[in-house]
């Protein structure tokens, strides 16, 4: 086994990203949704701040990944109210269930 | 030309139409009266038709006997690049084979418009293509212009579609679309061989020869340019392509089998009224297409599958009984049963015999009015207790006695019982077929139908009208004085011409004689 | 096999192991917490990657914040504390299929792809450098990023305050 | 023109019954009195017929009157020359004794039902049934062709349909009704094809032209094969219509109908037309035809025969005793002796229809009860109906002194000299074991119902004799079962006047297809008068005299055979039936021993002879167990393979045609809704994937980045 390198920290963000598109595309509890859309950005970041780690690219890397961080900050805040109002309006939160526009 | 009847019998039901077009909303009742003023008008002119026909003109073949001829120039295109001038006659008359095609679908029209009394659903719209599809009926009896045949023939079938489709059953929509679709394909068939014929013949008009649709010039063997792919000169087997291609257009009309399947569905999911013409009127253009173009244009080769038209005609009997007996749907059964009697007169018209052929006609006529008689029947008990299931009544015979009686009348009628027109129709077809040598064997096996057709009928009588009696359908009441007014002239009609069948054979007898001749000595 | 080496490996096991239990988990309790060390082994991945403070970020918003935050969205939308929220939609074994195929060729890219790479360098601390650089080059990009999380909070708030609009 | 009158008073004999039904029927409903309007038309019948009988029988004796009209006309035809449907009515002997015979009991059934179906909900529909029926029976007895024939054929199917299911309510009598007309269309699909290989031969249907070109050797399709099939086929509507083997199981179920018109329909008049018909086609049957009709006929005397003596119903074994008359005058035509046949048809239409209304009174007075376990007695109670009922059943036996003696002794004499002349004694077997089987069955009857003490002690006392309506009817019948109304001479048939008014007809059948017996050296030159007489005749009357007033029957041969069997058959003939009713006493009368051992023994059949049987212990233990067990076994027989045939037909026919409805449904049906469900499929599975849900679009996202993989795959 080699020196861990670019290349491990790569597959890690990979299978993290694979579990949390698994996770948005197989749930149907929202919060399930959200939890997977966590996991693909903080793979996203692994990426980030690997390549720039391992790029010589100074720090931006790292910057990104701290925007990444808040708009997941943004996200999950907005995202849960919206849950919240859903889940007064259907009283569930299954994300295949909610398709009023649909019709 | 005189009185332009022939114009007026099939354009009075679309005065009738613009007439109703111009009602208010609300006027049901002076909607469903000028339809029933139309088609009444229609029956007197048919009427007055069958008083001034003369027996004695054969027509089929020759234009000058045919009666009540009107001809036009309808359409005229001259000098298309590289077809030629392009005509296309208004040409309508009437002979032995039409005439009483012509009064049974005015007749029947009548009766299905009284029928259609307690339609509520759209009033207006409904008689509109209600009278449209009567004018389309009317126009493929009477037209003599293969062209013209082929418009009124398509015309017929969008009101049927929206007929069945808006005030159908609860599979209107598939039966709506499975009518049309299957008659469109058949429909396809047809137009193909038009065309073939339109460029393979030709007619001299003021000393031009130009391509013609004119039915009765099609017949003659000189028409045919040697060079015309349907030419009888052309050694290919085209002749014999174009013929099967036409025989399966109208092969779905009659329905024959294997092309039947449509008819049960569209019957159950039709309103009465709409299946009364169906099995009334429609399936008879099936075989008077056959008899009108098929058979005169191309006689060569209907000797040589006049075997096959007779197998399939006994198939088509033997088949329907077979699946009739087997229903539980009283309607679905009455379908099956118009398969059975319309394979008599598949039977008939392949035996190539006087006999035959005049069997089959009548048989058209009586299997219009009988089956319209058992469709009514159905729709009787279908209004009150809104089922068909056979297994679902029992003992109505008591409640409904007078009903009870057109019942029996209208059944036994069906299965053939002497003294009822359906006798005489199958014993000439029986009578044609054992004597032709063509046919003999398949009528032997077609005797078979008798047999089943009486086992189902009784049965059926047996199911609904005889046993305990259903309490659940104690509300049931006889007939009203409307429901009188449909079956009498219906049972009326069945009796007497099953007492005096003259009266009907009179009329195509000479236009048979001269047909059948035709058929087996024309050199094509 | 070095220190490293051995701490990267046993960091990315949990990571990898609590990630899947997040989305395997049949408890939706059980899989926000798991999802916690997750998220905490994603901070040890940052900083063995050498960005510590973005691994304290990391800690702080994500386990401090966007973690409680699912957890409260968990109470207030499950009835019952512990209900079974396994109830996928039908497609499972195809999404399985799919992204078992996806992460394969995901892993097979990273593998294949001849990557250019320099000496990693590990700086003491990158606190100092970050701050530069986020308010010498990046100056409108972290107010609008202010402006953003401003608007998300108020917008989140009006969105799950109990209004009574209709009054 | 001789007999013109008489033409035009048969037609009114035979349309009056119809105005009847239609009045009745129309109005019945409005007046209840009306029923008695169709009386009244009974009435007027029976006067007209015997005026136009005894016109016909002693003044036109030899000639044949006759009369055609075009039904409808077809012209000209090419080839085939003027083709006229043709109907018309002939008045010959024979149709005259029919006519009364047919009038006579249509009248006292009439009167006889006024009292029996009293109280009944339908009681003028009643009467215009009969009326109807009698119309259809009177065109067979008239007819002159083979259209006719046919149609009137149909008709009386339709009104036995509809008598025996009178009583609709009951799913007994609805299927009885049925199967009593689908039944009849088997053997009427039979003769329709006979009927149109005749017409395609000589394009008529009446019967003189067709036997005259027969005579003169223009036989069907030039084939001896297709003369016979023709035979044989004709022969098939008389055996659905006189119940005969195979096609007999629709008579004992058409029991359903009211009794009064099981006397009429099923026991005197249709029934026997088969046989009439019979004597009427006589002429152009083969040998080979002949041989068939004669086994079929013994064979079903015999089994029917047999299945009545195990029968408790009094009216099931008077069912089975109709069939098995039946097919003793079906025999007879078979053996040639169809003059005998024919005299038999006469008498057995007397005592038969007596014995059924002598039935009917007895379950009238019984309160409808048919059992005859529940009877017994009733000879102190019902004194008319008994001496009645012993009337006929004495001449039934073939007892001298009465009808049924002659015209049996006749034609098994026929039977016996058929035997004499071609060696086939199988049907003179036949026969004479149906004799004693007829006389023990029907004197059992007479027992159990009449003699000994009431079994049923509450309903013998409401027993009483019936009202005049009834019992002058069965009086009646009573006096015609005495043999002075046929001959004066008790023992012998041909002394009497009935028998040579009967007409003799000579087989036309060529040469090499007739029996020895019927072979004649010359051949007959009046046939071609005859054809040419035929051919073309609208509403005219013609007479003609009747071919071979020598009364010599088919040759001085069988002359001389018949009077050497007369008087063995004689001799055999009382002796059986002697036998026979000595049986009958022994077992039910004296009742010497009891058969519930038997019934024990064989419990199988148990449900079929129940407690009543009787074995006297001075007589043959084997002889009668031997007879029991067969009967018994043809019981089964009956019960199981002929009628599980026809129900196995039916069951059969329902598997297939749900098989071919199946077929229909899913592969004729299934074709053309594949198509349709293509291009459904089609518009589902691409529906599905804009589904709207935010999920399934990742999953597409994907997937498209998998396919994008595998675009750049090669670059790796």
């Amino acid at each position: 086994m080699a020196h861990v390198g670019l290349t491990h920290f790569l597959i890690l963000s990979a299978i993290l990203f694979s579990l949390g598109i698994y996770a948005i595309v197989v749930r149907k509890n929202a919060i399930m949704v959200m939890m997977g859309i966590e996991l693909v950005l903080n793979s996203a970041n692994i990426n980030f701040i690997a390549f720039s780690h391992f790029g010589n690219y100074g720090i931006s890397g790292q910057i990104v990944s701290l925007v990444v961080i808040i708009l997941a900050a943004a996200e999950a805040a907005v995202a849960l109210a919206i849950v919240l109002n859903l889940f007064k309006t259907y009283s569930h939160i299954n994300v295949d269930e909610v398709n009023k526009l649909k019709e | 030309m005189s009185f332009p009847i022939l114009t007026l019998i099939t354009f009075v039901p679309v005065v009738g139409m613009v007439a109703i077009l111009f009602l208010k909303k609300g006027q049901d009742n002076a909607v469903r009266y000028t339809a029933l003023t139309a088609t009444a008008i229609q029956l007197v002119l048919a009427i007055i038709m069958l008083f001034a026909f003369d027996f004695t003109k054969a027509g089929i073949l020759d234009a000058s006997t045919f009666q009540f001829v009107e001809k036009a120039r309808w359409i005229t295109i001259p000098n298309v690049s590289w077809i030629g001038t392009i005509k296309i006659d208004y040409f309508v008359g009437v002979d032995g084979l039409s005439i009483l095609m012509v009064f049974l679908s005015a007749f029947v029209s009548f009766i299905a418009t009284l029928s259609s009394w307690n339609i509520k659903k759209m009033v207006k719209g409904y008689f509109m293509l209600f009278l449209l599809l009567d004018a389309a009926m009317m126009g493929v009896f009477v037209s003599l212009d293969f062209f013209l045949f082929y418009v009124f023939w398509e015309i017929m079938l969008l009101p049927m579609y929206f007929l069945i489709g808006i005030w159908g059953g609860p599979r209107k929509e598939y039966a709506a679309i499975k009518f049309f679709i299957y008659t469109l394909f058949g429909s396809i068939f047809i137009l193909l061989t038009m065309i073939a014929l339109y460029f393979s013949a030709t007619e001299t008009v003021n000393g031009i020869q130009l391509h013609t649709f004119n039915l009765i010039e099609l017949t003659k063997a000189s028409a045919y340019s040697a060079t015309g792919i349907l030419s009888p000169q052309n050694p290919n087997n085209w002749r014999m392509i174009a013929y099967i291609f036409l025989f399966i257009g109208f092969a779905i009309k009659i329905p024959m089998f294997p092309f039947h399947t449509w008819l049960p569905d569209a019957h159950v999911e039709a309103p009465t009224p709409i299946s009364v013409i169906l099995a009334g009127v429609l399936l008879k253009m099936g075989t008077y297409g056959i008899l009108r173009i098929s058979y005169p244009i191309f006689p060569e080769i209907t000797r040589e599958l006049a075997w096959y038209i007779g197998l399939f005609g006994v198939i088509n009997i033997i088949y329907g009984a077979l699946v009739a007996l087997a229903q539980k749907d009283f309607k679905k059964l009455i379908a099956y049963s118009s398969i059975s009697h319309m394979g008599y007169v598949l039977l008939g018209m392949a035996t190539l015999s006087v006999t035959g052929i005049t069997g089959a006609i009548f048989q058209m006529f009586n299997h219009g009015t009988i089956t319209a008689m058992l469709f009514l029947i159905v729709g009787v008990i279908y209004d009150r207790a809104h089922t068909r299931g056979i297994y679902e009544f029992g003992g109505l015979a008591n409640k409904m006695p007078v009903y009870t009686g057109i019942v029996t009348i209208a059944f036994f009628a069906a299965i053939g019982l002497p003294g009822l027109s359906g006798f005489i129709s199958e014993s000439l077809v029986f009578i044609g077929g054992f004597g032709s040598t063509v046919t003999r064997t398949l009528t032997i096996v077609g005797l078979l139908g008798i047999l089943l057709g009486a086992a189902y009928m009784l049965w059926t009588l047996q199911r609904i009208y005889f046993g305990k009696f259903n309490e659940k359908w104690s509300f049931m009441e006889d007939l009203t004085p409307r429901e009188y007014l449909m079956f009498v002239p219906l049972a009326i009609v069945v009796i007497y011409l099953g007492v005096q069948p003259g009266l009907a054979i009179d009329f195509m007898n000479t236009s048979v004689k001269t047909f059948v001749h035709f058929l087996n000595t024309a050199a094509f | 096999m070095e220190l490293y080496d051995i701490i990267f490996y046993l960091v990315a096991l949990m990571v990898v192991v609590s990630a899947a239990i997040v989305v395997g988990s049949k408890n939706i309790v059980r899989a926000a917490y798991s999802l916690l060390f997750t998220f905490l082994g994603v901070a040890g991945i940052y900083i063995l990657l050498g960005a510590d403070f973005i691994g304290v970020t990391q800690l702080m918003v994500y386990v401090g914040g966007i973690l409680i935050l699912l957890l409260f969205g968990i109470m207030l939308t499950n009835k019952v504390y512990s209900v079974d929220i396994r109830r996928e939609n039908a497609y499972i074994i195809p999404s399985i299929v799919i992204v078992g195929i996806f992460a394969a060729f995901l892993i097979f890219v990273m593998t294949e792809t001849n990557w250019v790479t320099a000496d990693p360098t590990f700086p003491n601390t990158t606190v100092f450098e970050l701050g530069k650089t986020l308010l010498v080059h990046y100056s409108i990009i972290f107010e609008i990023l202010a402006i953003v999380l401003l608007i998300a909070l108020i917008g989140a708030a009006t969105l799950a305050r109990n209004d009574n609009k209709e009054r | 023109m001789p007999g013109s009158n008489l033409i035009t008073l048969s037609l009114i004999i035979l349309f009056l019954p119809l105005i009847g039904f239609i009045t009745v029927l129309l109005f019945g409903k409005r007046f209840s009195k009306l029923y008695n309007f169709e009386i009244g038309i009974l009435s007027a019948n029976l006067l007209l017929t015997l005026y136009v009988a005894y016109e016909k029988l002693f003044v036109f004796a030899n000639q044949k009157i006759a009369m055609d009209a075009t039904w409808f006309s077809f012209g000209n035809i090419p080839g085939i020359g003027q083709l006229n449907i043709d109907l018309g009515i002939e008045l010959t002997n024979i149709t005259v004794m029919m006519l009364f015979v047919v009038n006579l009991i249509s009248f006292l059934v009439h009167i006889y039902s006024t009292e029996y179906m009293k109280g009944d909900s339908r009681f003028s529909r009643y009467y215009s049934y009969l009326g109807i029926f009698t119309f259809s029976m009177l065109g067979i007895v008239l007819t002159d062709n083979f259209l006719m024939l046919y149609i009137f054929w149909e008709l009386v199917g339709l009104s036995s349909y509809l008598l025996i299911g009178f009583w609709y309510e009951k799913d007994s009598a609805a299927n009885a009704g049925k199967k009593a007309f689908l039944v009849n269309r088997v053997g009427d699909m039979g003769m329709w094809l006979g009927i149109l290989i005749l017409f395609t031969n000589y394009h008529t249907f009446k019967f003189d032209t067709i036997f005259a070109q027969i005579g003169l050797g223009n036989i069907p399709f030039g084939s001896e094969a297709w003369l016979t099939a023709a035979g044989i086929l004709l022969f098939m509507g008389a055996v659905g219509k006189s119940a005969q083997f195979p096609l007999h199981v629709w008579l004992p179920d058409a029991m359903e109908g009211p009794t009064p018109v099981s006397a009429l329909i099923h026991a005197a008049t249709m029934v026997a037309a088969g046989v009439y018909m019979l004597t009427k086609i006589f002429v152009i049957l083969s040998a080979d035809a002949l041989t068939v009709i004669a086994l079929v006929g013994a064979f079903t005397s015999f089994l029917a025969a047999s299945i009545a003596i195990t029968q408790n119903d009094i009216k099931k074994v008077l069912a089975y005793s109709t069939v098995s008359q039946l097919g003793y005058m079906v025999m007879a035509v078979g053996v040639g002796a169809y003059t005998f046949a024919f005299f038999h048809l006469v008498t057995h239409a007397f005592f038969k229809a007596l014995l059924f209304l002598g039935s009917g009174s007895v379950i009238h007075a019984m309160h409808h009860e048919q059992d005859m376990r529940q009877m017994g007695g009733l000879r102190k109670k019902m004194p008319i109906t008994y001496y009645t009922f012993l009337t006929a059943t004495l001449a039934i036996s073939g007892i001298p002194l009465f009808s049924g003696f002659l015209s049996k002794d006749g034609l098994l004499a026929g039977t016996y000299a058929f035997g004499l002349l071609t060696g086939h004694w199988t049907v003179a077997i036949f026969g004479f074991v149906v004799a004693f089987m007829t006389a023990f069955y029907m004197f059992r009857l007479v027992i159990m119902t009449f003699h000994g003490e009431p079994r049923n002690k509450e309903k013998y006392d409401h027993a009483h004799e019936t009202p005049k309506a009834m019992t002058i009817p069965l009086i009646t019948l009573a006096v015609l079962s005495i043999w002075i109304w046929y001959t004066p001479n008790p023992f012998n048939p041909e002394a009497g006047w009935f028998y040579n008014k009967m007409e003799v007809k000579t087989t036309v059948v060529p040469q090499d297809m007739r029996f020895n017996f019927m072979k004649t050296e010359a051949p007959e030159h009046e046939t071609a008068e005859a054809e040419k007489t035929t051919a073309e005749t609208h509403e005219t009357v013609e007479s003609e005299q009747v071919e071979g007033t020598t009364r010599v029957m088919h040759s001085e041969m069988y002359e001389h055979a018949m009077h050497e069997a007369h008087l063995p058959t004689m001799i055999w003939s009382i002796l059986l039936a002697g036998l026979g009713i000595l049986f009958a006493y022994i077992i039910y009368q004296w009742k010497k021993i009891s058969a519930d051992e038997l019934a024990k023994k064989w419990p199988w059949l148990y449900k079929f002879s129940l407690n009543k049987w009787y074995v006297d212990e001075f007589y043959d233990k084997t002889f009668i167990g031997g007879t029991l067990e067969f009967s018994r076994w043809l019981s089964i027989f009956d019960n199981k393979v002929v009628d599980g045939i026809v129900n196995g037909a039916a069951t059969l026919t329902r598997g297939v045609s749900a098989v071919s409805g199946w077929f229909d449904t899913y592969v004729v049906d299934g074709l053309v809704n594949f198509t349709a469900f293509f291009s459904g499929v089609l518009g589902f599975g691409l529906k599905k994937i804009q589904n709207g849900k935010v999920q399934s679009y990742v999953l597409v996202v994907v997937l498209s980045l998998i396919l994008l993989f595998v675009m750049f795959l090669p670059f790796f």
